[in-house]
């Protein structure tokens, strides 16, 4: 079982409520529930879709075809009635559309009527939408009525009964009219939580400690801080919005500075203003963690759609010479285990640590069985009052074997925590001498770099034990070649490697990637950019040279299907 | 003074007869006087002349990035909101690379004591225009002379309804002095401008200069009135008033930030079973 | 109205009763009774739905990055400054991310006419509060209410002595219609903040809450004294004064600029023997 | 002949002065002139030098050996002492310094006492130091009064007749009492110019018709904007003083949109704020120059001293995927020409160019024969209104097979001239569609590039024909590895490679710099910083894995002795 469930519609249709409502009731049902978004950079009209695959198998990602299409609009049935699989339906209002369309494949369901007689009024003609399609999957509607209910918490009674009878109509007037429904909804597991990009590193960031979070809205990040602004009462959380991405991260260094683990997120173009702050944070040893949502570029360019082509950018960005530490899940569950993470190696090593993300990503949603709070949590790196009150003397930026000093917290010791933008002493004074210069960017740079390689966890492996063509992928493009390595043809000795852990490279001792790729044949390195820039990571970082690259640079995530075909002709 | 040596950092890299080493004695007594301990205080700067401030003055100390201080002094003020901390910047660092910060600090009323060591002119990097400097004052990189206008940070910050707004004078220490205490004593956002000759570049707002314009403002004046406030802050020229231009009561950011009502966020640290707890009732939000 | 169908644009992507529609209907009559032709005005914007702006109407157009249109815009206008320059931005676009690059345009007075949409809100981005969003009010990103002071752009204009400062409101057509005209009309930098009602995210500032309280400023005002203007600019509540808040006579940038005192910029091309002569001459400087 | 000459002392004693001046009389002179110099953050104070080095034959570098050293301070003959070659005298007025020092090599030149009784006053001690410095090389002192002369164009003759009288007290004195020196002034050639490496840029600049200059003060960058502030009213260019740096760029993208060159300088933290606004350029096609002057980072770092390190930041700044060029000038000649060069390529290819450069060529001075000012001049790339008016219809984005499109300048033509940050279509208006957007990045990327890669000049080749060993520079080492190369063993087969034309990577047409260094047994990259970025960048681009690298990153450039030295002990 496999079905694609697109809803197409305007914004301001409700088609997202639709959607996560729908998904709701099949991860509570217990089913592998992927789902994932395409709008435009605009609040109302524009032609959007909500895509949930559904499965009682594991699903990473989306599939172009569609088994049952929910048109809102007649630019869905325009542009998405070409994805329709055999068997699949386009349920839509006739009325609502003002057009009504033949064929065995459409089922013309009066959402806002049925609405109407319900008693709930033409506003729930979507609940009648979400009933007619469970009745058309034959699925039962106990679980939407549930989530009704938690949805209209503080609603009256009334209002709720009224919307069980729309949804109850719309089911009953699908499993009536829908003839041609074949979809068998087989039994499934128990409860699954469902869990999006965003949200996932806003848990991580939560579950890691993070007491301050400054941030400028932007999209697709923006997600990030609504949900740590939901948690900041609960947590105890400063959750400010900044006038600008450069007081963002300049707060968050501040806070940092004065002793909580601070964080900011933004995209490409609000990160570009970050860049400076980012070598503030290398030369004063903060810690800071950095979520990084990208968007295409240049500039505003597509700012509700995808790509990854700000690694480069990442790697580089701000002026000197820094160690950084960047993580890309692959996954929501990667996305709260490497924001935790994020924040150890920032916090442990007093670096920049960032989570790359995509507006995919970003706004994909997983089921997941659980999460395990027991890895998350970080441990207290500050040095606390009594600790440090019983030196003779603290220097904030002492030199020590490891390049890591103690964190002293301004305020809570006897002692002065001091630090300088400008080249310091170990004071945290600042010096114009060439031989205190070395040291410190030895200490700053070398020292710590090499602690942190050790940290970085290997790429996943999945597939073929000695495969003849290895498949990488990094960030979000897990999913998809997942699948798409799964669907390779039996006979292919195919693998794949994905990087999560991506700067430093992980080394080689816990898996010795390299060989593996030496030993492939073929290497294909996939990516949502142009220029394929993490094929020229490891051509710099570890001499590998890809021999192909699937690249799209569109905007648009990859299909499976897509890359399955893409692949088949080059495998 | 007595008791001011405590405060002596490392030696300072002015120019001799620069107004900075004025402000720095004045600021030492106002400490000593108002018995603020080394280490329970912060200073936060940006670069620039008057951002090496900090580093003379023994405290605690992140020396930022130009322009940068007042985010990154919100962050340590919210993170630490017991302890006293101080941003000081240039008028280049202030109200040219950092006014949107300066506009959007005033508007939080967050409870730093913003001080500007407003010299008219960008001293360490020799003497290009600020954004106080004069019009038609001329220099290497201004050579038809300054043709913007004059920014005002005194009216500016009134129309910002900033809580303390107030000018002071490298030339009249207990004055100064007076007004350091005063700023350091008001709840919420205080911004003193204080007029420091620059010896070596600004040749037209010379302690001379100075010294004939600057009168303190008088009982007269009533520095709760905005409107009042506002007209004295337009007065630039013969006379300069020094002083308290405008004070309100606004209750400071740090004051309706719910997160923090109780105790320091600093201090809040959840370990531990808590956490956890915390954390399983919030994994159950996910089903 | 008619000759304004020669400004009709892209379709516009706003909500159905976005208050952009009638800016935009207010502008499109302005500019026809102006008879600027489109080729001969240049609109400069930032990213937000006010934003989009120009792409709706027809002109040239240079569409930059959230924040940065005033910088451009000075750009434009420095290169050619025959040509009518006008910024237009969203409030968190003018008064937020571009805070800065807004008090050194007032200060440059550089012939600039900026009109902010001011919905209070970030539209764009689905409802966080912006700089000029009331206290209090709650959003899912401001979950205990704005907590900060609002930005009151008409005072900080009036306190950078900016050369015309107005407010307009979407809902009065005519009114709207006139204040656009006079600013366009005024040498100098112009700043004219539109209330303009979202629709969809703010519920608090709708068309019936501002219709209620926007009065247009009468004869009684007089808008060349910079005091009775800033006390006027301090109204907001039950009475918002709409009209001409401040007017002076500044000098434009523009004009005090004396390489382009004669021709535009772009008009000035050197080449050939000019260039080489002067080249020349320069090279003499090397030895 | 090949003397250097060091003059120490505390910022605000004049030692720039006496430097630049006693380099003019050299060069006027007829001789090879180089200097460069040191100094702290601050105004007075602290400890600086000025180096001059002259000879009859070409010099690319300093020397750390010093022939003459003038102390202005004790901490000059503590510090430099040990820098004295064996013949070498050090010059110093015991008065001044509070303290006789005793031995053969010290020469104690009265110069404020000789100053008072010359009449000019104390204020000319710095005039009888240059005197006696002048005295010990046994130059001719006409040179030097003409260049007072000029000085003191606007003050009376009576002041110019005293310095001339303080000039020739020192120069008495020297010649008397110096029994030790032994220098000897062999005939030099034509006078030449004497040019600093901001001033380069600021000439290339303004032959290549700069007519618009935007930026915000920043060491060591802030003498280009002086300079072309200078000549502003001359050539007919708006110098503005931003109030940021993005303000800086945004104001000179608006100048070169309405249609003039236009050009923002800065150094790297000020162009980490630009980033935002360079991806803007790139999305809008919009032609810009960035001068940036690299200074040690990260942060506000050491301000004052110089270092490599932001290649790596140069070249992946901006978010999103887009083409660049960068030129790194290895002398003040290059400079110039690479600025122009720069203009040409950003209005032709309609995309940023840089000039990258540090605070050690900032702010050296060499001379130079001459500078060819035909080859600087730039075509006038925009469409003027005469040849866009009988268009029917016109596009700023149109596709062209190039995929650079007509340049029209707003308000100069009866059409339109629209542009967008956000994706947008030929006509400049905004896209969501993925098809648009795929043809758009490969417009401004994929066409592009290929052509801008056909222009960029092959590196310098210098040495030995089949070398075994190779090095290679780039930036503003060009003069230290030249001196170096030329100093290696008789026997050793040796060559240099200077990239200054660095991004893209030359390709092999030209010059086959790739086989040459595959033919090399060793080939050393020797970068003013910690990590080899240029290094980093060959192996990317083209595969070359460098067998050796020589860094330094405590903020000073390299000396000619301790290059070779290093060089000697690999090669
Ligand atoms: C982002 C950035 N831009 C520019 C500089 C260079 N810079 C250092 S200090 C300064 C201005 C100094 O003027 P001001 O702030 O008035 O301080 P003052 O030296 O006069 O006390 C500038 C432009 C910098 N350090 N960082
Ligand atoms: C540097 C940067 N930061 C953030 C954003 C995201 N963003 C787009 S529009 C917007 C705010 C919109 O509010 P406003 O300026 O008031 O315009 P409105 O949509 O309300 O007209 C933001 C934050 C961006 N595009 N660029
Ligand atoms: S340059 Fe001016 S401000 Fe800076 S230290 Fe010298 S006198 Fe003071
Ligand atoms: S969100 Fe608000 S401002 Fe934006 S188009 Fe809709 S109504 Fe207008
Ligand atoms: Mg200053
Ligand atoms: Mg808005």
């Amino acid at each position: 079982m496999d079905y694609t469930i697109k809803i197409g519609g305007q914004a301001g249709q409700g088609i997202q409520t639709i959607g996560d409502v729908l998904a709701k009731v099949f991860s509570r049902s217990g089913y592998h529930v992927f789902t994932d978004q395409d709008y435009e950079s605009r609040v109302r009209g524009g032609h959007n879709f909500y895509r949930i695959r559904l499965s009682d198998t594991h699903v990473y990602a989306p599939r172009a075809s569609v088994d049952i299409l929910a048109a809102f609009d007649r630019e869905s049935i325009a542009d998405y009635g070409k994805e329709l699989a055999g068997s699949g339906i386009i349920v839509y209002d006739s009325s609502m559309l003002g057009e009504r369309y033949e064929g065995p494949q459409m089922l013309d369901v009066p959402f806002t009527a049925l609405a109407a007689e319900s008693g709930a009024g033409r506003i729930a003609a979507n609940t009648v939408a979400i009933g007619a399609i469970l009745g058309m999957l034959g699925f039962p509607l106990e679980p939407l009525f549930d989530i009704l209910k938690d949805g209209l918490k503080r609603k009256d009674n009334e209002t709720l009964e009224n919307n069980r009878k729309a949804a109850g109509a719309g089911y009953e007037y699908s499993v009536q009219n829908c003839t041609r429904c074949e979809f068998e909804a087989l039994s499934a597991g128990e409860p699954k939580m469902l869990v999006g990009g965003n949200e996932a590193i806003g848990f991580g960031a939560v579950a890691a400690g993070c007491k301050f979070y400054a941030a400028y809205p932007m999209t697709p990040s923006t997600g990030i801080m609504l949900f740590v602004a939901g948690k900041a009462k609960d947590y105890g959380i400063i959750v400010e919005q900044a006038e600008d991405e450069i007081a963002a991260i300049n707060m968050a260094l501040g806070a940092s500075f004065a002793g909580v683990p601070s964080m900011t997120g933004t995209s490409g173009g609000g990160f570009a203003l970050m860049t400076e702050g980012l070598s503030l944070a290398a030369m004063t040893e903060t810690p800071i963690v950095v979520a990084l949502a990208q968007r295409p570029g240049p500039a505003t360019g597509l700012p509700t759609r995808t790509e990854q082509g700000d690694l480069m950018m990442v790697l580089h960005a701000g002026h000197g010479e820094f160690p950084r530490v960047i993580f890309a899940p692959g996954d929501p569950g990667q996305a709260v285990r490497l924001t935790a993470k994020a924040f150890n190696m920032a916090l442990k090593y007093q670096i920049p640590a960032f989570v790359l993300t995509d507006q995919y990503l970003a706004d994909t949603r997983w089921t997941l069985d659980s999460i395990q709070i027991e890895g998350l949590t970080v441990p207290n790196y500050r040095a606390g009052n009594e600790r440090l009150d019983t030196m003779e003397q603290y220097k904030r930026h002492a030199f020590t074997p490891d390049g890591v000093s103690l964190f002293g917290m301004p305020g809570k010791t006897r002692h002065l925590v001091v630090t300088d933008s400008d080249e310091h002493n170990e004071a945290g004074h600042l010096i114009e001498d060439s031989l205190t210069r070395k040291k410190m960017v030895e200490k700053r740079l070398f020292l710590k770099l090499e602690d942190i390689r050790k940290e970085i966890g290997p790429p996943i492996l999945l597939g073929h034990g000695s495969p003849d063509t290895v498949l990488i992928s990094w960030g979000s493009t897990y999913g998809v070649v997942r699948e798409a390595m799964e669907a390779m043809p039996a006979g292919k000795k195919v693998a794949m490697l994905h990087f999560s852990e991506l700067y430093p490279l992980p080394g080689n001792e816990r898996l010795d990637y390299l060989a593996l790729l030496r030993g492939a044949g073929r290497t294909v390195c996939v990516e949502n950019n142009a220029t394929g820039q993490f094929a020229g990571l490891m051509r710099t970082e570890c001499g590998h040279e890809v021999s192909d690259s699937v690249l799209r640079y569109d905007g648009r995530p990859f299909m499976v299907e897509e890359l399955v075909e893409e692949l088949r002709g080059r495998i | 003074m007595e008791g001011s040596e405590k405060y002596q950092g490392e030696v300072p890299a002015w120019c001799p007869g620069c107004g900075n080493f004025a402000i720095m004695r004045a600021f030492k007594e106002a400490l000593t006087e108002l018995a603020i301990e080394p280490e329970n205080l912060c200073i936060v700067s940006g670069i620039g002349q008057a951002g090496k401030f900090p580093h003379y003055i023994r405290c605690n100390t992140f020396n930022g990035l130009h322009g940068r201080s007042l985010p990154v002094a919100t962050g340590v003020k919210l993170a630490n909101h017991a302890m006293p901390v101080i941003a000081v910047g240039g008028d280049g660092d202030m109200y040219g690379e950092g006014g949107n910060h300066l506009l959007h600090a005033i508007r939080r009323n967050i409870g730093i004591k913003l001080f500007v060591h407003d010299n008219q002119i960008y001293g360490l990097t020799k003497g290009q225009a600020s954004p106080t400097s004069m019009e038609g004052m001329v220099t290497k990189n201004q050579p038809f002379g300054v043709l913007s206008g004059q920014f005002n940070p005194m009216a500016v910050a009134v129309a910002l309804d900033c809580s303390f707004v107030a000018r002071g004078y490298a030339g009249d220490h207990d004055h100064l002095k007076g007004l350091i205490k005063e700023a350091m004593g008001h709840k919420g956002f205080s911004l003193v401008d204080i007029l420091q000759p620059c010896v070596t570049f600004n040749k037209v707002n010379t302690y001379e200069w100075y010294s004939k314009r600057v009168y303190p403002v008088g009982p007269e004046h009533d520095p709760e009135s905005r409107t009042a406030a506002f007209a004295k802050a337009l007065e630039w020229g013969d006379r300069i008033p020094i002083g308290v231009i405008y004070r309100n009561n606004r209750p400071s950011f740090e004051e309706r930030v719910p997160v923090i009502s109780g105790s320091c966020l600093v201090d809040q640290v959840l370990e531990g079973r808590s956490l956890k707890d915390k954390l399983t009732a919030t994994l159950k939000e996910f089903y």
